[in-house]
C-alpha cells in the first residue's frame, strides 16, 4: 500500500491535492486537545496513554483481586457465586498480564527507549500508534464481556477442553479469544517496530554496548515477545476454530489432545513471565546506579544474563506441566533446565548488590522501590526454584504456594520495579517531581501490604490450599492465613490510593515548587540531557555518543588520582530544547479507525456477522485512507517545526512495505517545509 | 520531500544517522516480521504432526488427509510456487535495471503462478471434502486445513501485494527508485515459499 | 532471543547492489530446485526406486537444500547484511528447536 | 541542582521480614489433613525429604541476599548528595568475581539436580507386588491398581480384581472403560503398606488426583491413561482436593482416601462383591424391571418400594445399581456420560463429590443432607444441569423436581443400597 503511497507522497508538494484523502476526516493539526491525543504519534504521548491506561486497568485488576480476596476472607464465603468468581480470577489473570503490566512495560519502552538511545522517535511512529489503538480496542473488548454476558471463566491459561463449547458455552471464552488475539497483534506490531527502533535508530556512537541496561532488557523483551506472540497466536486459533467452527482440535472424543494446548500456551506463556519481569530489572539497573553513584556494576554481565535469561526462558515451558501426564524423561530433563535459570537472574541480583556495595546510597522513593524490588523478587525467584524440582511441585502445584511464588515475583518483582521507574522518570515525563513523602509512604504500606497479602499464601499454598477454588472449607487450618492475605490485599489497595493522592497533589503543588530541571536525580543516560518534560521533538540535537553512560560522562570526568570530578553543570551539559523547525512525524486519525474495526470483527463473529463486514470494512477503510495519506503533511502546523520522518508503513500482517527510508535523525532545519 | 532509493538511503544513513546500521527500517521489520512467522507455521506444522494420524471417535476410521493425497498433484503444485518465486527475482531484477515492462510481465507472472497454486490448492480442498476429508472431520483433517489454510491466505495476500505493484507499475509510479519495495513484498512471497517447501516435504512426502 | 545482536561493521561494506547475481544465475538456481522436486516427486513413486532407510533423510536433506537456496539466493540472504539472516536464523531455529522438543514430549519421535 | 530527597529518617526496614519469618514458622497447624509438610507415606516422605533441604538453601539465598541489601542500606546510606562532590570508588567490574557468582549457584543448583533426579525416578517407578485377595470365594494374586476416572465433580475408582493386571495398555477409551469388579465414587479404599498403581484418567475435562499426606498430584487429562501411585503407612483417612481448575464447583470436587489393613481390606472387598440384595418385597419389582416389564407400584407400597419406583423413572437413566439397571443401563446422560454407581451407596461416608456427610457423628443416617442434595442439587453444589438449552447435557445431577414424598421415598430405597462402614470411618471422614 505504501507503494501507492510514495507517489502521492510526492505530490503533497503542491499543498491541498491528497491531503484529505476521502474528505472523511481532517488532517489533524498539532495542537494540545483530545484530537491531538488520538491521533499523536509521538513516541511519548503514546508512551503516557499505554501508561495511564495501563494503570486504569491495574484498578480494574485490582478490584477484581479485592473481590476474591473478600470472597475467601472467611471459610464458605457466600459473597460471590462459583460462576462469578470464576470470572473474576480468569479476567483478574488476564487484565493484570496482558492490561496492565505488559503496557505499563510498554509505556516505559515506548517513551524511554528513543530518549535513551538518542532518537527523535520510534522508526515506525505510525505504527506505534496504530499498535496502541489495536491494544486498547483489545483491552476494551475483552472488558466489554462484563456487560455481555459474563468474562471468561477459564482461567488465565484457559486450558482445553475446559474452554471448548462443550464445558464453556457462553461467550466468556470467545471474548478471551479475541481479545487476546487482538491484543497480540499489537503487541507483534509495537515489538517489531521497538526492535527496529534499536537496531537502526541510535545516535552516532551509540554502539550496542553502550545502551543502557534498560535499553537492553526492553529489546530482549520485545525479542521475547516477537518470537512468544505467534505460539499463542496459533493456540487461540485453533481453540477459536473449535469453538466457532467444529474443528477438533482440543477434542479428546475425537483423539485430540489437550496437553497440546498446554504446550503451545506455555510456550508462549513462559518466555511472557520474562516480557513482565526484564523491563522492571532494566528499570533497578537504572536506579540503583543512580543512587549509588556509581556505574552498573558489571555491565556486560547484566546484558548477558538478560540475554541468557531471554534464551533459557524458551527452554523451560513444561515446568508448568510436570502432573500432566507427560512424560518422566521430560519431566527430568525440564526440571533441570529450570533449575538453572536461576544462575543468570542471580547474576542479576548480584551485581546489583556489587553496584550498591561501596557505593552512597540516597534512598529517594524510587531507590526504595528497586531495592525492595529486589528483595521481594529474591523470595519468589527461590520459592521459584523450589518448584523447579519436579517431585517437590507435585505436592506444589495448582497450590497457593505457586500463587504467592507469581505474586512475589510480578508484584514484588516487576510492579515494584515499575513503581520505581515511575517516581524515578515522573519529573522527566510530567515536569515535576512526585512528593518524596508520600512516595515513601507508598512504598512501605506497599511492601507491608504485598507481604501481607503475598507471603501467607506460601503457608497457606504448603498446608494444601488449592488454587482457583471459590470456597474452602473450615478446618483445614486455612482461616487464618487467608484473613490475614485479605486484609494485606486492602492495604495493598490503600497504597495504590497513596500514589494516586500523590500524583494528584503533586500535580497541584508543581507550579509553586522550583522545576525539577532536565537532570533532576544526577542521572547517567541521554533522556536525562533534555529538558524536563521532554521537548516534542527530544533532542535540539542529536548528541554524539562516547561512552556508555554517557550523560554522566558529560558531567564528571577524572582527575589525576582517578577521582571523580566534575566538569561541567547541568545547565551547561543539557541541551535547552529550544531548536525549531525539526521534523516530526505528522499526526494521523487512520491508526485509530484501523485498530476501531478489529472488535467489530472479532463481536461479529461472536454475534452477528454483519458486524464483521461492519468492522473490516472499517479496518479496511482504515488501512486503504493510512496508505493514501502521506506520510509527511507540508500544511500542518507542528509548533515546533514539521514533521518529517519516515512512517514505516500500514499493514502489520502481511509485512508492509515501504520505500520511505527513514530519517529520524533529521536535525533542525535541513530540509523544507519548516518554519 | 526526500524518497530515496535503497541505494541513496544507504549511501545517506551514516551523514543524517537516519540508521545506525545502515539498513533501511521496513527491511529490517520484514525480517524480524519473518523471523516470527517461523513460530507461527512452526506451531501448525507441528499441531500437523502430531494429530496427522488422528482418525476420530471408535472404530469409524474415518479418512485423514494422508489417505487421500495426491502427490503428483500437490507436487506441481509444489513447483508452480517454486517457479514463482524464480520469476519474483527476476521482476526484481528487472526493476533494478530500469525495464518497467519486464517487471510488469514478470510481476505478473509471479501473481499468476500465485493464482495457480491458490486454484491446485482449492481444487485439492474440494476433492477432499468430496472423499470425506472435512475440515471437522477429526483432529488429523482439521490441523490439515488449518495449516494448508493459512499458509494459502498467506499466498493470497501476497497476490494483493503483488497486483497493487502491479497496479502502481501500470500507472507508472514503479520506479527503480522503489527497488526496496519490490524487494520487500519479493522477501515475503519467498517466505511463503520456504515454508511450501517444508509442508511439501514434511506432510506430503514423508509418509504417515 | 536467540542471538547477540552485535554491532555490524560500516555501511560500505552493505554497499553490495552491483554484485547482485545475474538472471542467469537466478534460472540456474530455479532449475536445480525444480529438478530437485522432481527427484523428491520421484520418491513417491516406490516402485521404482527403493530408497529404504534412506528416504526420510534424503527428503529432509533435498527440502533444506531447497530451502537454503530460496533463503540465501532468492531472499539475498547471501549478499545482504548479517543482521537480517540473524533475524530469520533465530526465528528458524528456536522455531525447529522448541517444537521438536513439544513433539518430544507428546513421545511423537518414538513413532 | 535541587535535590528532592530532603527529609531522611530511620526506618525500619526489617517489619516485612521478621513478619515473613513468622509466618512460615507458623505454619503447621495442627488438623491441616491437606498438609503437605506431614507426609504419611513413603512416597510422600521421599518429595518432602527433597523439598526440605531446598527450601533451607532457599532460606539460605533469601537471607543472605536480604541481609545485604539491609546492611548496604544501612551501612552505605546517605541522606543527600547536596553539596557532596565525593564519588565513591568507580568500580565497574570485576571478572573473577562476577564468574565466581556464576558459577556458585551453578554447582548449588547442579547438586540440587542430582538430588531431583534420584527423587523423581525413585517416585516414578513402579515396583511388583502382588497381594493375595479372594474375590467371590476364590483367591487371587492382585497387583493393586486402581483405575482413577476424574469427571466434573467427582471422582470415580474402578478396581479389576480378578488376577490379570489391568494396565494403561488395556485401556483406551475413559468413555467406555471395561467392566469392573468393584467402582466407588469420592472415596478410595486402599490396604496399608502396599504400592497401589492409580491409573488416572478423565472423562470430560482435565482434573488433577491429589492426597497430600500419601504423594503428590497427577492430572486426570481425558484421553490419557497417567499412571501414578499412593501407598499409606498406617490405616487412617486422607483427604484430597481436585487441584486442576475444573469448571463451576472445581473447589467442591474433594475425594478421601481410605486406608486399611489388609483384613480389613479383604473385609471391604467382600463388601462391596456381595450381590445385590433386595428384599422380597423389592424383588419382584426389580425382577419385572429386568424382564422389561416395569411393574407399577401401588400407593400404598412400602417407602422403599415406592422410592425404588421413583429411582427407575427418574434416576436410573443416570445412575447405575448393579443388579437393577445394568442390563438397561447404558451410560448417564450427562456430558461425561457417567455419574456416580450407586450400588454400594451406604458403604460411602460422604457423597458429592465428598462434600457431604453421608452419617452424622453419631453413626446415624444424614438424612437431611441427602434429601437437600436430592431436593435441589445445584443449591449444594454449583452445576449446570437444570434448564439447559436443546442439546445441551448435563454437567453435574439435574434437579428432578421430586415431590418431598417422593424424595422420602427414593431416600428409603438408597437407604437399602450396602451397609454403614463402621462407626470409627464415619468419624475420621466427617468432612466440614
Ligand atoms: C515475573 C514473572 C515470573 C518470574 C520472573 C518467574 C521466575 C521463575 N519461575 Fe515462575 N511463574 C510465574 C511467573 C514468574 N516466574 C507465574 C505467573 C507462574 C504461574 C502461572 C500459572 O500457573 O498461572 C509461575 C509458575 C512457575 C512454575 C510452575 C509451578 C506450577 O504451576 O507447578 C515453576 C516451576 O518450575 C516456576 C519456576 C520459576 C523459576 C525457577 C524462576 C526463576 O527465573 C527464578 C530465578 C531467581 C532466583 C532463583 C532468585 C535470585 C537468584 C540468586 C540470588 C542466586 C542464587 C540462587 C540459588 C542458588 C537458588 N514458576
Ligand atoms: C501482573 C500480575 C498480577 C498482579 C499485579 C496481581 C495482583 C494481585 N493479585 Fe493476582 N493473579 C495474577 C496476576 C496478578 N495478580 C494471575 C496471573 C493469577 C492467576 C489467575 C488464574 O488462576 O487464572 C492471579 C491470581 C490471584 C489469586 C488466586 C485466585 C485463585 O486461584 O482462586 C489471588 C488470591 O488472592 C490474587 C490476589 C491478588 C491481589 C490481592 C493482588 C493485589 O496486588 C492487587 C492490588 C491492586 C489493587 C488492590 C487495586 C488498587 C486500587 C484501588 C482499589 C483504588 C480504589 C479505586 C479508585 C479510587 C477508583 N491473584
Ligand atoms: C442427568 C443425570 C442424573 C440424574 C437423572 C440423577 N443424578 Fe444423581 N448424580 C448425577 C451426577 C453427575 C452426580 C455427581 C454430582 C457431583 O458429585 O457433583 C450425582 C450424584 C448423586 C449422588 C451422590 C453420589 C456420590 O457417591 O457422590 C446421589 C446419592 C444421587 N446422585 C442420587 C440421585 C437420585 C436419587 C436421583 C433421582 C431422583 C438422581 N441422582 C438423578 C447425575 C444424575
Ligand atoms: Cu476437578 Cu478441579
Ligand atoms: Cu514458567
Amino acid at each position: 500500500m505504501a507503494i501507492i503511497e510514495e507517489p502521492l507522497a510526492l505530490e503533497t508538494g503542491s499543498p491541498g491535492t491528497v491531503d484529505q484523502p476521502l474528505g472523511m476526516l481532517t488532517r489533524p493539526k498539532g495542537g494540545n486537545g483530545w484530537r491531538d491525543w488520538v491521533s499523536t504519534v509521538d513516541h511519548k504521548k503514546i508512551g503516557i496513554m499505554y501508561g495511564v491506561a495501563a494503570m486504569f486497568f491495574f484498578v480494574v485488576g485490582g478490584i477484581e483481586a479485592l473481590l476474591i480476596r473478600v470472597q475467601l476472607a472467611v471459610p464458605d464465603g457466600q459473597v460471590l457465586s462459583a460462576g462469578l468468581y470464576n470470572q473474576l480470577f480468569t479476567m483478574h489473570g488476564v487484565t493484570m498480564v496482558f492490561l496492565f503490566i505488559m503496557p505499563l512495560a510498554a509505556a516505559f519502552a515506548n517513551y524511554l527507549i528513543p530518549l535513551q538511545i538518542g532518537a527523535r522517535d520510534v522508526a515506525f511512529p505510525r505504527l506505534n500508534a496504530l499498535s496502541f489503538w489495536i491494544w486498547i480496542s483489545g483491552a476494551v473488548f475483552v472488558n466489554s464481556s462484563w456487560f455481555l454476558g459474563g468474562g471468561a471463566d477459564c482461567g488465565w491459561f484457559c486450558y482445553s477442553p475446559n474452554s471448548g463449547v462443550t464445558f464453556s458455552p457462553g461467550n466468556g471464552v470467545d471474548f478471551y479469544v479475541f481479545g487476546l488475539l487482538i491484543a497480540g497483534i499489537a503487541s507483534m506490531v509495537s515489538s517489531i517496530n521497538l526492535i527496529v527502533t534499536v537496531l537502526n535508530m541510535r545516535a552516532p556512537g551509540m554502539h550496542l554496548f553502550r545502551m543502557p541496561v534498560l535499553t537492553w532488557m526492553l529489546l530482549v523483551t520485545q525479542f521475547l515477545l516477537v518470537f512468544a506472540l505467534p505460539v499463542i497466536t496459533v493456540a487461540l486459533f485453533l481453540l477459536m476454530f473449535d469453538r466457532l467452527f467444529d474443528s477438533q482440535f482440543f477434542n479428546p472424543e475425537a483423539g485430540a489432545d489437550p496437553l497440546l494446548w498446554q504446550n503451545l500456551f506455555w510456550i508462549f506463556g513462559h518466555p511472557e513471565v520474562y516480557i513482565i519481569i526484564l523491563p522492571s530489572f532494566g528499570i533497578i539497573s537504572e536506579i540503583i546506579p543512580t543512587f549509588s553513584r556509581k556505574p552498573i556494576f558489571g555491565y556486560s554481565f547484566m546484558v548477558f544474563s538478560g540475554i541468557a535469561i531471554g534464551f533459557m526462558g524458551w527452554g523451560v515451558w513444561a515446568h508448568h506441566m510436570f502432573v500432566s501426564g507427560i512424560g518422566p524423561m521430560s519431566v527430568a530433563a525440564f526440571s533441570l533446565s529450570t533449575m538453572f535459570i536461576a544462575v543468570p537472574t542471580g547474576v542479576k541480583i548480584l551485581n546489583w548488590l556489587a553496584t550498591m556495595w561501596g557505593g552512597k546510597l540516597r534512598f529517594s522513593t524510587a531507590m526504595l522501590f528497586a531495592v525492595g524490588s529486589i528483595a521481594m523478587f529474591t523470595i519468589g525467584g527461590v520459592s521459584g526454584v523450589t518448584h523447579a524440582l519436579a517431585p517437590a511441585d507435585t505436592q506444589q502445584t495448582d497450590t497457593y504456594y505457586i500463587v504467592a511464588h507469581f505474586h512475589y515475583v510480578i508484584f514484588g518483582g516487576g510492579v515494584l520495579g515499575l513503581m520505581g521507574g515511575a517516581y524515578f522518570w515522573w519529573p522527566k515525563i510530567f515536569g515535576h517531581m512526585l512528593d518524596e513523602t508520600w512516595g515513601k509512604v507508598h512504598f512501605w504500606v506497599m511492601l507491608i501490604g504485598m507481604n501481607l497479602t503475598f507471603g501467607p499464601m506460601h503457608v497457606l499454598g504448603l498446608q494444601g490450599m488449592s488454587r482457583r477454588i471459590d470456597t474452602y472449607a473450615a478446618g483445614f487450618g486455612f482461616e487464618a492465613w487467608n484473613m490475614v492475605a485479605t486484609i494485606g490485599s486492602f492495604v495493598i489497595a490503600f497504597a495504590v490510593l497513596i500514589f494516586f493522592v500523590n500524583v494528584y497533589r503533586s500535580y497541584k503543588a508543581a507550579p509553586s515548587l522550583p522545576a525539577p530541571g532536565p537532570d533532576p536525580w544526577d542521572a547517567r543516560s541521554l533522556e536525562w540531557m533534555v529538558p524536563s518534560p521532554t521537548p516534542e521533538h527530544n533532542f535540539d540535537e542529536i548528541p554524539v555518543v562516547e561512552s556508555e553512560d554517557e550523560w554522566w560522562h558529560r558531567k564528571y570526568g577524572y582527575d589525576e588520582d582517578n577521582r571523580v570530578v566534575r566538569i561541567a553543570t547541568i545547565e551547561e551539559a543539557a541541551q535547552d530544547g529550544s531548536a525549531v523547525g525539526v521534523h516530526l512525524p505528522a499526526p494521523s486519525f487512520w491508526p485509530l479507525v484501523v485498530a476501531v474495526g478489529m472488535p467489530l470483527i472479532a463481536y461479529g463473529l461472536m454475534f452477528t456477522l454483519w458486524l464483521t463486514v461492519v468492522g473490516g470494512a472499517l479496518t479496511a477503510f482504515g488501512l486503504y485512507s493510512w496508505a493514501l495519506e502521506p506520510v509527511d503533511d507540508p500544511d500542518a502546523d507542528h509548533g515546533h517545526g514539521d514533521g518529517h520522518h519516515g512512517d514505516g508503513d500500514d499493514d502489520h500482517d502481511d509485512g508492509g512495505d515501504t520505500d520511505e527510508p527513514t530519517m529520524a535523525g533529521v536535525t533542525a532545519g535541513d530540509d523544507a517545509g519548516g518554519e | 520531500m526526500a524518497t530515496a532509493t535503497v541505494d541513496t538511503a544507504l549511501d545517506t544513513a551514516h551523514e543524517d544517522h537516519g540508521s545506525s546500521t545502515g539498513i533501511s527500517n521496513t527491511k529490517l521489520a520484514m525480517w524480524v516480521f519473518l523471523g516470527s512467522e517461523c513460530l507461527l507455521f512452526g506451531g501448525l506444522i507441528s499441531t500437523y504432526l502430531l494429530y496427522k494420524t488422528r482418525r476420530g471417535p471408535g472404530p469409524t476410521n474415518l479418512a485423514i488427509p494422508t489417505d487421500v493425497f495426491d502427490i503428483p498433484f500437490t507436487s506441481v503444485s509444489s513447483f508452480v510456487l517454486l517457479m514463482s518465486s524464480l520469476t519474483m527475482v527476476l521482476a526484481l531484477s528487472a526493476l533494478t535495471r530500469g525495464d518497467n515492462a519486464a517487471t510488469r510481465t514478470w510481476l505478473l507472472a509471479t501473481a499468476t503462478l500465485g493464482g495457480v497454486f491458490i486454484g491446485g490448492q482449492v481444487y485439492e480442498f474440494t476433492t477432499f471434502l468430496r472423499e470425506g476429508v472435512g475440515f471437522t472431520s477429526n483432529p488429523a483433517s482439521s490441523a490439515f486445513f488449518t495449516l494448508t489454510g493459512f499458509h494459502g491466505v498467506h499466498v493470497s495476500m501476497g497476490i494483493l501485494m503483488l497486483m497493487s505493484l502491479y497496479v502502481a507499475s501500470v500507472q507508472g509510479n514503479l520506479t527503480p527508485k522503489n527497488t526496496e519495495t519490490v524487494e520487500i513484498v519479493g522477501l515475503y512471497w519467498h517466505f511463503v515459499d520456504v515454508v511450501w517447501i517444508f509442508i511439501f516435504t514434511v506432510i506430503y512426502l514423508i509418509p504417515a | 532471543m536467540s542471538e547477540t545482536v552485535t554491532e555490524t561493521p560500516a555501511p560500505e561494506a552493505e554497499d553490495h547492489s552491483h554484485d547482485h547475481p545475474s538472471d542467469w544465475a537466478y534460472i540456474k538456481i530455479a532449475l536445480v530446485l525444480g529438478v530437485l522436486t522432481g527427484l523428491e516427486t520421484f520418491t513417491y513413486f516406490e516402485t521404482v526406486l527403493d530408497w529404504g532407510d534412506f528416504l526420510i533423510p534424503s527428503l529432509l536433506f533435498m527440502m533444506v537444500i531447497k530451502f537454503w537456496l530460496v533463503a540465501t539466493w532468492f531472499m539475498h540472504l547471501k549478499f545482504d547484511n548479517s543482521i537480517f539472516s540473524r533475524m530469520f536464523v533465530g526465528g528458524l531455529v528456536l522455531a525447529v528447536g522448541v517444537y521438536v522438543i513439544a513433539l518430544a514430549t507428546f513421545e511423537f519421535w518414538e513413532r | 541542582m535541587s535535590d528532592p530527597v530532603t527529609k531522611p529518617r530511620r526506618r525500619v526496614p526489617r517489619l516485612g521480614f521478621v513478619l515473613l519469618l513468622g509466618l512460615v514458622l507458623a505454619g503447621c497447624a495442627s488438623d491441616a489433613e491437606l498438609d503437605t509438610l506431614q507426609p504419611r507415606s513413603g512416597v510422600a516422605d521421599e518429595i518432602y525429604d527433597l523439598a526440605l533441604p531446598v527450601f533451607i538453601i532457599a532460606g539460605v539465598v533469601l537471607t543472605l541476599v536480604c541481609g545485604a541489601v539491609l546492611y548496604l542500606g544501612i551501612k552505605n546510606r546517605v541522606a543527600t548528595y547536596e553539596g557532596d562532590d565525593e564519588f565513591p570508588e568507580q568500580i565497574s567490574h570485576n571478572n573473577s568475581l562476577e564468574i565466581a557468582w556464576t558459577i556458585a549457584p551453578a554447582i548449588v543448583m547442579a547438586v540440587i539436580a542430582v538430588l531431583t533426579l534420584q527423587t523423581h525416578f525413585s517416585i516414578n517407578s513402579t515396583e511388583a507386588n502382588a497381594m493375595t485377595i479372594e474375590v467371590a470365594g476364590e483367591t487371587v494374586e492382585w497387583e493393586p491398581t486402581i483405575v482413577v476416572v476424574g469427571q466434573q465433580w467427582w471422582w470415580e475408582f474402578r478396581y479389576y480384581l480378578d488376577g490379570t493386571q489391568i494396565t494403561a495398555d488395556d485401556l483406551e477409551n475413559p468413555w467406555d472403560l471395561p467392566p469392573a469388579d468393584i467402582v466407588t465414587s469420592g472415596q478410595l479404599a486402599i490396604p496399608t503398606g502396599e504400592e497401589v498403581e492409580l491409573i488416572v484418567t478423565s472423562r470430560d475435562v482435565i482434573h488433577s488426583f491429589w492426597i497430600p499426606q500419601l504423594n503428590g498430584k497427577r492430572d486426570a487429562v481425558p484421553g490419557r491413561f497417567s499412571p501414578w501411585k499412593i501407598e499409606a503407612d498406617d490405616p487412617g483417612v486422607y483427604f484430597g482436593q481436585c487441584t486442576e481448575f475444573c469448571g463451576l464447583s472445581h473447589s467442591r470436587m474433594r475425594m478421601q482416601t481410605i486406608a486399611m489393613t489388609p483384613s480389613d481390606f479383604q473385609d471391604w472387598i467382600d463388601m462391596q462383591m456381595a450381590p445385590a440384595s433386595f428384599d422380597d418385597e423389592l424383588q419382584p419389582y426389580v425382577d419385572a424391571f429386568r424382564a422389561g416389564e416395569p411393574a407399577t407400584v401401588p400407593d400404598d407400597a412400602s417407602a422403599a418400594l415406592r422410592g425404588l419406583d421413583v429411582f427407575a423413572g427418574q434416576c436410573a437413566s443416570c445412575h447405575l445399581v448393579n443388579g437393577f439397571n445394568d442390563l438397561t443401563y447404558d451410560g448417564a446422560e450427562t456430558v461425561s456420560g457417567s455419574a456416580p454407581n450407586l450400588t454400594n451407596l451406604m458403604s460411602n461416608t460422604t457423597f458429592a463429590g465428598g462434600i457431604l456427610n453421608l452419617y452424622n457423628p453419631d453413626g446415624s443416617f444424614n438424612r437431611d443432607d441427602l434429601a437437600r442434595w436430592i431436593r435441589d442439587p445445584a443449591a449444594v453444589k454449583d452445576n449446570r444441569a437444570d434448564d439447559l438449552p436443546d442439546g445441551e447435557m448435563p454437567r453435574g445431577m439435574p434437579d428432578r423436581n421430586l415431590t418431598e414424598r417422593q424424595i422420602d421415598d427414593v431416600i428409603a430405597f438408597l437407604e437399602t443400597l450396602g451397609s454403614s462402614p463402621g462407626d470409627e470411618i464415619i468419624l475420621a471422614t466427617e468432612v466440614e
